[in-house]
């Protein structure tokens, strides 16, 4: 039940999380050496463009990676098809852009 | 292979669409012995109505697949030594086809995704021109040589758990029949072919689990050329959907 | 079951068989008249039965510019001993490049290429010049399926596991109604009338202990034709292949073909002991003709000097394991699955009937005696004659089997095709006939088989005499009479294999007779049919073919000439330089 | 007769190593997935109560979270040269190493993961 046009959406986004993912567990690795806290993260974070950009890209492109990811499940395990299939999908990323949204201004504005 | 040498013990699966279950015999064991000649045996000496299927007894039909202890095979040509775990065979009918009876699978639902991908050539010359000069060695006849030697048997659609999840794949003998025709420079389906395997049954499907190309009796990969198609299918989206 | 139970369709063609004959059929009748219904009824499933799909070493055709027509029709002639009917050997060679291309632009098979992009075309045995076109040694694997997608992507009324039981003709006999089926997954009876039937079921010698047919093939056409009393012509040419492989009993492998091109590669062949024996018979050695090398076989098999299993070797592997697993990998592989060692030991052969050269009489555009009936493909006789070259299987059935088409189509256009109303008396005798086993005490049919395979290769096999052959019409009137007092076990018609084996033997046991007796007829040696009784080979000028047909109880056996309406013996269409070529 | 079933079982065309990579990136997704939501509401909550978010990352700092959120790297890791491997395989030219290339995913997301916990103790 996926057409090129999912599967390619799937895969570019992909292909942009790669890199961004790279760099957010190297971010880690090198944030959690001493400790994390809240005033460290957002010292890093608020008001920082690039860091913006960054975990917005991150954002956008895991909410249609993740959401064709769990689409794609819903219909090979769970049996959803047509109209409830895609309600799921569009759920799964609306869902996944907003919380994500709400997490990128929370650290970053 | 311990024990009692001179008898396998098998159960074979007896059954229609409404149900069924397994059966058990107890067939001689011979030096050359395949598969299929132990179905045959069963057929022949202990269960005069059991339904199978077969034609060229050399694996060049494609008619023979059965499941053999778990997997696909083609059974005319998989000798009892190399399966038989202890002695021991069970065999059933090839899965994600509807059962007919007993070990006979309906063919149907494959041959009609074979068509649906798009796997019927399409003519650019007709009977009254030469032969296309195409070279061997050139890299789409390459491409399509190492798919075309499929005897559409139906392992590789069977050992397919894509299939198995979603009914409406068109599976991997019918998409990789699809890739050596769009590497087959004298077609002239090309546009049809390619909308067909990228809708929603079609190429972007497969995980690439890989094992079409694990259990292929031919040595065939239909994983590499489902990838093509991907890519194929793929570079024509952005073109034309980007 | 009465007649009022048969499920009925019509069908202005209908076409028996699909393998080369039957799908090219199917594919002209379209393209002539694509208003017309076609249905294709199939014993097996469409393009997995037949033994077109099994072809492995290629497709005669005159393509090259020092190549022709001509002389592919001369190698044809002279390879059948000069009984072919010569204006079906000239349609055959003539048409032959027009269905490669067919094949090649329109079909969509793709054979081997040269460097250079232009078709390859090997040696095959008995001819004077290269033109086998080929697809490695699967060639028939690359023509059926791509005759199947284009079938299948067509509006033809398949009929897939539906055997054929008997052609119905009208009320008067003089023309045929249609055809009688079982459904075989179902086990119900069912009757396609049809303005015109092609029969293609493919012949197919599987009465002998080692045979290379598709084990779908049982001879059902020709046993079909004979009953409705249709002349059968060539009934005594079998062509044994010398080199099937000898796996033991019980095992479907036996008999099987291992590939002409092992022997012409350097194969040896040796006796039980390990002794080279083929010099003895002739000075080509192994690499003598099929029957040559048959018949060295199976004398070596009568005086003992044989293998466990009672063939002898095949022993590739002074040429070296690596040079035998490159060049004949598919075959190393087969031979591996089965358990045995190709490249590096021996494997034991026996000779195994592979082709049948006999078949319904029919005029060169595959119109047969009865109107509304047609055959084209191995069910045909005449285009072989004596002797079937390599190559040229496949050719018959893809050129006939499109001219069948064809021809249907046309004469449906002319005043010949009306639907006729059945017989009703004998579809219904004819039901009650296909039924017969289920009324008897069951028995052993697979016991009567090995019976008919044994008792064919020992009295009417390689080697034949007057006395063999008489022992096996006896010994066949014998085991028909048995046959017809064996019953089925299990009542269920559906899918009922061991019904079909029943039925499968008694068209061997028909068309069995008719060999016999054809071969008893022939007192001389002629290509594929040997008396050990009279060796000498008739004068070919006074070439005469047999034709057998059922009257009343027994089989008529009768002797007509040649028309050598091409070619005259001794003489060549080939002029001087043809000549020489041909002898360099 | 055993018990009667609609049309019988196969299975052993699984387990093969690909396939198992195939479940592996299926179930390391379908974790992700349903850690990152957690994930983004614990950050959100920089915008609603900045301590409550403070006290969650001193929660992070019990070892057996660290363990946890190892897990969770070495997820991501399998997941992502999973996914590369998966990216490759359909976007390069055909590979015959497949088997290699799914070791190689799999001991990279292990030294990732390694890698995380070393500098987190
Ligand atoms: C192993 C092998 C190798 C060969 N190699 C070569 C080669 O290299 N070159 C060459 O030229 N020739 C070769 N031949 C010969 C060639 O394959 C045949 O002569 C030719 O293909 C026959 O074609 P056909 O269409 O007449 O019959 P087939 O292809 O045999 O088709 C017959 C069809 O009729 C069906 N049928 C049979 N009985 C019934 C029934 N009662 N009702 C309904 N349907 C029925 C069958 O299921 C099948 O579909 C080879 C043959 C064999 C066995
Ligand atoms: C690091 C970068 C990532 C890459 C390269 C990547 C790659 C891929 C690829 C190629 C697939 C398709 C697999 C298939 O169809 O067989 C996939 C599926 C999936 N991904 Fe990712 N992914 C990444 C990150 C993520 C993240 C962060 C999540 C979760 C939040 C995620 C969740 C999923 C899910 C749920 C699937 C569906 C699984 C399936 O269909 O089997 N991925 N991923
Ligand atoms: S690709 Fe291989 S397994 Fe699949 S149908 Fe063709 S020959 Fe059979
Ligand atoms: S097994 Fe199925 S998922 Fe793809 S790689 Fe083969 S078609
Ligand atoms: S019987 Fe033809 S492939 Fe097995």
């Amino acid at each position: 039940m996926t057409g090129i046009r999912l599967y390619m959406l799937q895969r570019i986004s992909a292909m942009v999380l790669a890199p961004l993912i790279v760099g957010h567990i190297v971010t880690m690795i090198v944030a959690v050496q001493n400790g994390l806290s809240a005033a460290e993260i957002l010292g890093r974070t608020q008001g920082s463009l690039w860091w913006g950009l960054f975990y917005g890209l991150f954002v956008a492109a895991v909410s249609v990676h993740a959401a064709i990811g769990l689409r794609t499940v819903a219909f090979e395990w769970l049996k959803l098809k047509g109209l409830a299939l895609d309600l799921f999908g569009w759920i799964a990323f609306a869902g996944l852009l907003a919380l994500g949204g709400r997490a990128v201004i929370a650290v970053v504005l | 292979m311990t024990q009692d040498s001179d008898t396998l013990s098998v159960e074979v699966w007896r059954g229609d669409a409404r149900g069924g279950g397994y059966v058990a015999y107890a067939v001689p064991r011979r030096e050359s012995q395949t598969v299929l000649d132990v179905v045959t045996w069963i057929q022949q000496h202990a269960e005069p109505a059991l339904a199978y299927r077969f034609a060229c007894r050399v694996g060049m039909c494609g008619s023979c697949a059965m499941t053999v202890n778990g997997a696909p095979r083609w059974t005319c040509r998989t000798h009892v030594r190399r399966v038989a775990k202890a002695g021991r065979l069970r065999i059933a009918p090839l899965r994600n086809l509807p059962v007919i009876r007993d070990l006979a699978a309906d063919m149907a639902p494959f041959f009609d995704k074979w068509t649906a991908a798009g796997g019927t050539f399409a003519p650019t010359a007709t009977r009254d021109d030469p032969a296309a000069e195409i070279a061997p060695q050139s890299p789409e006849r390459a491409a399509a040589d190492a798919g075309i030697e499929c005897i559409n048997c139906a392992v590789c659609y069977a050992a397919c758990d894509t299939v198995a999840m979603a009914p409406d794949y068109l599976g991997p003998a019918a998409l990789n029949r699809a890739w050596t025709l769009v590497n087959d420079a004298r077609d002239g389906g090309q546009a049809g072919r390619l909308k067909a395997v990228s809708g929603d049954g079609g190429c972007a499907n497969c995980h690439s689990h890989q094992s079409c190309a694990d259990l292929c009796p031919n040595g065939l990969n239909p994983t590499a050329a489902i990838a093509g198609l991907k890519r194929r299918a793929g570079r024509a989206w952005l073109r034309g959907g980007a | 079951m009465t007649v009022a139970d048969v499920g009925r369709r019509d069908t202005d063609i209908l076409i028996v068989g699909a393998g080369g004959a039957g799908l090219f059929a199917a594919l002209h009748a379209c393209r002539a008249a694509p208003e017309l219904s076609v249905t294709i009824a199939v014993k097996g499933l469409l393009g997995k039965s037949g033994c077109t799909r099994m072809v492995q070493g290629g497709y005669n055709v005159a393509l090259s510019p020092g190549d022709s027509v001509e002389r592919h029709f001369m190698d044809t002639i002279a390879g059948g001993k000069w009984l072919p009917h010569q204006a079906m050997a000239w349609r055959l060679c003539e048409t032959a490049p027009v269905r490669i291309r067919e094949l090649e632009n329109e079909i969509g098979c793709f054979f081997d290429r040269n460097p250079d992009g232009t078709l390859h075309q090997k040696a095959f045995a008995g001819q004077s010049f290269d033109r086998t076109v080929h697809k490695g040694d699967l060639t028939g694997i690359e023509i059926v399926n791509r005759l199947m997608e284009q079938v299948l992507a067509r509006p033809v009324e398949r009929l897939e596991e539906h055997r054929a039981l008997a052609l119905i003709p009208d009320r008067s006999g003089g023309a045929l109604a249609g055809v009688l089926f079982a459904d075989m997954r179902s086990g119900e009876f069912r009757f396609v009338r049809a303005r015109t039937v092609l029969l293609a079921t493919g012949g197919g010698p599987t009465m002998y202990r080692y045979h290379t047919p598709s084990g779908d093939k049982s001879m059902d056409g020709l046993a079909m034709a004979l009953r409705r009393g249709l002349p059968l012509r060539d009934m005594e040419m079998v062509q044994f292949h010398p080199t099937g492989l000898l796996a033991g009993p019980e095992t479907r492998m036996t008999g099987t073909v291992l590939e002409e091109g092992l022997r012409g590669a350097g194969g040896h062949l040796l006796d039980g002991a390990g002794r080279r024996f083929m010099f003895d018979h002739d000075g080509a050695g192994e690499r003598a003709t099929r029957d040559i090398v048959s018949r060295a076989i199976v004398e070596e098999m009568r005086a003992g000097r044989t293998t466990p299993n009672g063939g002898v070797y095949l022993s590739m592997s002074h040429l070296g394991p690596d040079r035998v697993q490159d060049q004949f990998g598919g075959m190393v592989r087969r031979c591996a699955d089965c358990g045995f060692d190709l490249a590096a030991g021996r494997v034991e052969v026996v000779p195994t009937a592979h082709y049948f050269m006999g078949g319904l009489v029919c005029d060169p555009y595959t119109r047969t005696g009865l109107p509304g009936l047609y055959v084209a493909g191995e069910d045909a006789g005449g285009a072989h004659g004596a002797n079937r070259l390599g190559g040229n299987g496949v050719a018959n059935s893809t050129v006939f089997g499109g001219i069948a088409g064809d021809t249907m189509v046309a004469d449906l256009a002319g005043p010949g095709g009306p639907f006729r109303k059945a017989d009703e008396d004998l579809l219904a005798a004819e039901i009650d006939r296909a039924l017969h086993p289920f009324d008897r005490p069951a028995g052993d049919v697979h016991a009567l088989r090995r019976r008919l395979m044994d008792l064919m290769w020992e009295d009417a096999g390689v080697l034949r005499t007057a006395a063999g052959l008489e022992r096996a019409l006896a010994r066949l009137g014998d085991l028909k009479t048995e046959l017809l007092e064996t019953g089925l076990a299990d009542p269920g018609r559906a899918f009922n294999l061991t019904w079909h084996d029943w039925l499968n033997l008694r068209s061997l046991v028909e068309v069995a007779e008719a060999i016999a007796a054809a071969a008893l007829e022939r007192a001389d040696s002629c290509g594929a049919h040997y008396r050990e009784d009279f060796p000498d080979e008739g004068d070919p000028a006074a070439a005469r073919f047999t034709v057998v047909r059922r009257t009343g109880g027994g089989l008529d056996v009768s002797r007509e000439p040649v028309n050598f309406s091409i070619v005259q013996p001794g003489e060549s269409l080939l002029g001087e330089d043809h000549a020489t070529l041909a002898a360099v | 007769m055993t018990a009667s079933s609609a049309a019988p079982r196969a299975w052993a065309h699984r387990g093969h190593p690909l396939w198992i990579a195939w479940l592996v990136h299926r179930l390391s997704g379908l974790a992700l997935a349903a850690f990152l939501p957690v994930h983004f509401l614990v950050l959100g909550l920089a915008l609603t109560d900045p301590a409550a978010l403070d006290g969650a990352l001193r929660w992070m700092d019990n070892p057996w979270v660290k363990a946890a959120e190892t897990g969770l790297v070495l997820l991501l890791g399998l997941h992502l040269f999973g996914g590369l491997r998966l990216l490759a395989l359909e976007f390069l030219p055909w590979s015959p190493r497949q088997k290699t290339w799914a070791a190689a995913a799999v001991a990279l997301s292990c030294a990732v993961s390694a890698g995380f916990l070393l500098s987190a103790v």
